[in-house]
């Protein structure tokens, strides 16, 4: 595996490319839906927005208070980033194998994001804020009811393509036809989860702005603050891509072609229905998310599995 | 059973202006409620005392920016009550417009602030900009957005110019149906109704105990308005319906207002339509006689009750300002009991609170300071006596 | 004096005075003894349970103490005065729960004593405020009271 | 240092706090960042709290009760920070004046950078003052 790969293509630089444009879309996606123009005199149409966040916050300075637990404090946000951004190296996004890849990858992606949420719990906990601590209880509540459908639903693709890695999932949809098309209900509801996994409206209840502040954001700031922010981008292309990967299909084109102008399109079109699914809905209370989650979504992802089991005897 | 305590405030996303409530939570449960007001006491009552009335209306206007024209009103009536003047019918009906006018941009900032509470930033965004109508009717008419400084003693200071009435009445219309869609909005959308049905129940006689007013009163199912009950400038010749809704939570609430903006609305129309002619005030004299009254204006968040003393001189000697949100916070404690901490910034959203009213003179504090400013290591063996209770 | 559903020959046997400031505003003062009395009755026979607001006023050497009273169109100012050596009222709170904030208000700004009132916690103004100055008192001009508190 | 400065300058994210306004200032400078005069498009953002702001837009005189709030508020912003006081309150206490329970303006307890006056001032002019604060920020250093 070359050096300049993990580097600058599919890599790091191009992830962190790929990361603050989605920041970007889905500002001024919502800034549109809402009325306003969004960031517009940073760069061309305010391109260069969150890379100007970025550094500002990088170059801020980086307060400690004094009441944290400062190993778990300072560790968090750079595990957090670590967390969100390994599984993508697992995204198939050049061609119809990704960067590295193994059977089982997809189970591995699971795995990392539940850590990543723990880490979150903790780094939440180590800053001794009331806010920050109801947050990270928050968090953990909402892991608790959708990790469980989503794994279910993601579980669909997998028996579909008889693999557990991404890769071969997006080879299967290559040969055959987009996942999208056979498991519909499987989308919806892994849209669905994802959003809850990025806690984005309606979901975004961990984070409440107008309840507990940032939530667990609340005491980070400088340096810590803008890696927290990079990981929430890098969240959101995660996101995207394992939409676009498990039914989109990945990199694939029209006519057996690959691109990774395709796997970027659909990363666009997916990155506007979560921007416009955040526009549009109120906040859930938390009670009320984890009710919908247990009453609602896990019996749904088990009877989208169970249909996807059927089909292929039902039609041939 | 062990809580948990937040503090909600002074400095709060949700707040935008600084009050402090402390609650004792198990879980995401409320179990009671601990408020500090005084952020916002500039001592208004005292200051008022040492000025002029010409002065005091100025003063008065900004006890809130968002209730001027009602404190104003409610202010020179009471002057005008003790000086014996009968202010000009064209004054009436314009106060009259105004206040409505104040009503309506408040009920429409009213809803988006609800709106943000829940976290549907874009129905925020989308009040707001409708909003941006009624200040530029305002705009129109007086001259300014926010604080119109348009009245006095004895009536207005300036007129309605005749060019003014078409866009504003252009302004109404369009106002009318942004409102319809709204209303349909509350009454439809399902994360609206998750968050307001059944949160922050006020039973009408707790609302009746406690002294609640306006349209917080009003959604409790009881029909009391001041424009109704004790008509001041031009309320008896117009006609409007009291809106009651008996819901008694957040949800009447919402819709309580947004309809009050129908009928607002309505009222402009008709006193739009039958302006008296003449002049807009009257000269009064700057020394007031010696006598007391007390004036009653039904302000956009219920109702405002000023007393009033002078003296003979042309300074008063005592001014009393109760402002609706005052008198809804002791109903507020009520409905925050057995919600959850998400309810909270619905349930305060909910009675549409204005500190900067009720803090003009007042200060509840139940709480010894030691609660309000814990530090991380108190707080760190609270949370985990807390755990290991459980 | 005009005719007026409220009328009460009770009332006016006690007052020590009553005036009619209009159709719907209605002052009557009776004595710092009979003001209990008064209240109950204006609140259980004559259903005036809601309060609009306690106000208080420095005359000189008594303070006057004034309750809005509500009753549909109507506002009766019920007024009973209190020397300012030893201000004290009998408390309403048990009557018209909805007072409890007004009372403290008029407890914080005048130094007036509402006994019976469960929780008149002396927490007012601004924290570190000194216990004998009560800002509404003419005594008290604003120079005086930043004076004392700021101390230069 | 070029980057630094020209992120700076494109990026200042605000916090709103009310030491003892009418509301009348609070509604306009809420109103600057709605679709009629999207601060957004500077890439200015409400934040909610001290900890991520850079500047501090504080309106109304400084009441008794808020002086602490505010010094606290302020020192748990990050450096580089700047103050931005917003109506004729913030900047002298205006019709408040002589009342014992304010100090005066946001000077009297904390620096300001920035006066911007009216009672209150239009969103127009909100805007103005904090682009005034993004110039005077970036000489922060």
């Amino acid at each position: 595996m070359p050096f300049l790969d993990i580097i600058v293509f599919p890599g790091l630089l191009f992830l962190l490319f790929l990361a603050f444009f989605c920041e970007w879309l889905d500002r001024k996606a919502v800034a549109k839906l809402q009325n306003r123009v969004g960031p517009k005199h940073t760069g061309p149409e305010g391109i260069l927005q969150p890379f100007a966040d970025f550094i500002k916050l990088l170059s801020n300075e980086d307060i400690i208070p004094a009441a944290v637990d400062r190993i778990m404090f300072s560790l968090g946000p750079i595990l957090i980033l670590t967390l969100s951004l390994m599984p993508l190296f697992l995204i198939p996004i050049a061609g119809s194998s990704a960067l590295v890849w193994f059977e089982g990858d997809l189970i591995f992606i699971m795995f990392v994001m539940t850590l990543r949420i723990i880490i979150t719990f903790l780094s939440a906990w180590s800053s001794t804020n009331r806010f920050s601590m109801i947050g990270g209880m928050r968090v953990i509540l909402q892991m608790l009811a959708f990790e469980i459908p989503l794994t279910i639903a993601m579980t669909g693709p997998a028996i579909s393509a008889r693999s557990l890695s991404l890769s071969k999932i997006v080879q299967f949809q290559a040969s055959e036809h987009l996942l999208l098309l056979a498991q519909p209900l499987g989308f919806v509801i892994v849209t669905i989860c994802l959003l809850a996994e990025l806690r984005m409206v309606p979901f975004d209840i961990p984070k409440a702005k107008t309840e507990i502040v940032k939530g667990w954001f609340v005491e980070f700031s400088g340096k810590k603050l803008a890696l927290l922010r990079l990981t929430e981008d890098f969240e959101l292309v995660l996101a995207a891509s394992l939409m676009v990967s498990l039914y989109l299909g990945g990199p694939i084109g029209p006519w057996q072609t690959q691109s990774v102008l395709y796997f970027f399109t659909k990363l666009v079109i997916c990155i506007l229905i979560l921007s416009n699914l955040r526009a549009l809905f109120a906040r859930f209370r938390i009670d009320q998310a984890l009710k919908g989650a247990w009453k609602y979504l896990t019996p749904l992802a088990l009877i989208q599995v169970i249909l996807v089991e059927l089909m292929p005897m039902v039609i041939p | 059973m062990s809580t948990f305590r937040i503090p909600f405030g002074p400095q709060h996303p949700a707040l935008k202006e600084p009050i402090n409530f402390t609650f004792k939570v198990d879980g995401e449960r409320v179990v009671s409620v601990k408020l500090r007001l005084g952020y916002v006491h500039r001592g208004i009552e005292k200051l008022a005392e040492d000025r002029t009335y010409t002065q005091n209306i100025h003063l008065v206007e900004r006890v809130c920016g968002l209730c001027s024209q009602a404190h104003v009103i409610c202010f020179s009536q009471a002057v005008e009550e003790i000086l014996g003047v009968e202010i000009p019918a064209r004054a009436r009906y314009l106060r009259t417009i105004i206040a409505e006018m104040e009503r309506i941009q408040n009920h429409y900032m009213w809803l988006g602030f609800t709106a943000h509470e829940m976290g549907f930033e874009t129905l925020f965004m989308y009040t707001w900009r409708d909003r941006e109508i009624a200040l530029n009717m305002v705009e129109t008419i007086t001259g300014k957005r926010v604080n119109y400084g348009i009245n006095t003693i004895g009536g207005l200071r300036r007129d309605l110019t005749a060019i003014a009435v078409n866009p504003v009445k252009r302004g109404l219309d369009q106002l009318e149906d942004r409102m319809k869609y709204y209303k349909k909005l509350c009454m439809t959308e399902p994360t609206i109704l998750k968050r307001t049905v059944g949160v922050g129940i006020l039973r009408p006689k707790d609302a009746l105990r406690f002294g609640a007013v306006g349209p917080t009163l009003r959604a409790s199912g009881i029909k009391r308005d001041i424009r109704f009950d004790d008509p001041y400038a031009a309320y008896e010749e117009a006609s409007f319906n009291i809106i009651t809704y008996d819901g008694c939570d957040v949800a009447s609430r919402l819709l309580a207002r947004c309809e009050e903006v129908f009928e607002s609305i309505e009222i402009i129309r008709q006193m739009l339509d039958n302006l008296p002619k003449g002049k807009v005030r009257v000269r009064v004299p700057s020394q007031v006689p010696q006598g007391e009254a007390v004036s009653r204006v039904e302000a956009p968040r219920g109702e405002n009750l000023h007393y009033l003393r002078a003296d003979g001189t042309d300074k008063l000697a005592r001014l009393k300002m109760r402002a609706p949100t005052l008198a809804n916070l002791l109903p507020l404690c009520k409905m925050f009991e057995n919600m959850n901490i998400a309810d909270i910034p619905m349930i305060i959203a909910g009675i549409d609170p204005c500190i900067a009213c009720a803090e003009r003179m007042t200060f509840i504090d139940t709480e010894n300071r030691s609660t309000n400013s814990w530090t991380g290591d108190e707080l760190r063996k609270y949370s985990i006596g807390w755990y290991e209770e459980r | 004096m005009m005719k007026l559903k409220w009328r009460d020959k009770w009332l006016e046997r006690k007052a020590i005075e009553i005036t009619v400031q209009q159709s719907r505003r209605v002052f009557v003062t009776v004595s710092q003894d009979d003001f209990r009395k008064t209240m109950e009755r204006l609140v259980k026979i004559k259903g005036f349970t809601q309060i609009a607001t306690i106000t208080g006023v420095d005359i000189g050497k008594e303070i006057e103490v004034i309750y809005h009273l509500k009753h549909k169109e109507l506002v009766l100012s019920l007024r009973t005065r209190t020397s300012k050596k030893e201000p004290v009222i009998p408390t309403i709170v048990d009557l018209i729960p909805g007072s409890a904030l007004y009372e403290r208000e008029v407890h914080d700004l005048f130094g007036v004593t509402f006994i019976g009132n469960p929780d008149l916690s002396p927490l007012l103004l601004p924290e570190g405020w000194p216990d004998d100055v009560y800002p509404l008192r003419k005594k008290w001009t604003s120079e005086i009271i930043k004076h004392k508190l700021e101390g230069s | 240092m070029g980057l630094i400065s020209w992120a700076r300058k494109k990026s200042p994210w605000a916090l709103h706090f009310n030491t003892g306004s009418c509301n009348g200032c609070d509604i306009e400078v809420v109103a600057a960042f709605t679709p009629r005069f999207d601060l957004e498009r500077f890439g200015i953002i409400l934040q909610g709290s001290p900890r991520h702001a850079d500047v501090l837009v504080a309106t109304g005189p400084v009441v008794r009760q808020t002086k602490d709030r505010l010094v606290r508020i302020y020192e748990q912003m990050p450096n580089p920070k700047c103050v931005v006081a917003v109506g004729t309150c913030a900047i002298s206490g205006a019709p408040f004046t002589g009342s014992y329970n304010i100090h005066g303006g946001i000077d009297k307890v904390i620096p300001v950078d920035i006066y911007v006056s009216g009672c209150p001032p239009k969103p127009e002019a909100i805007i103005n003052g904090l682009i005034q604060a993004i110039k005077k920020y970036e000489k922060k250093q």
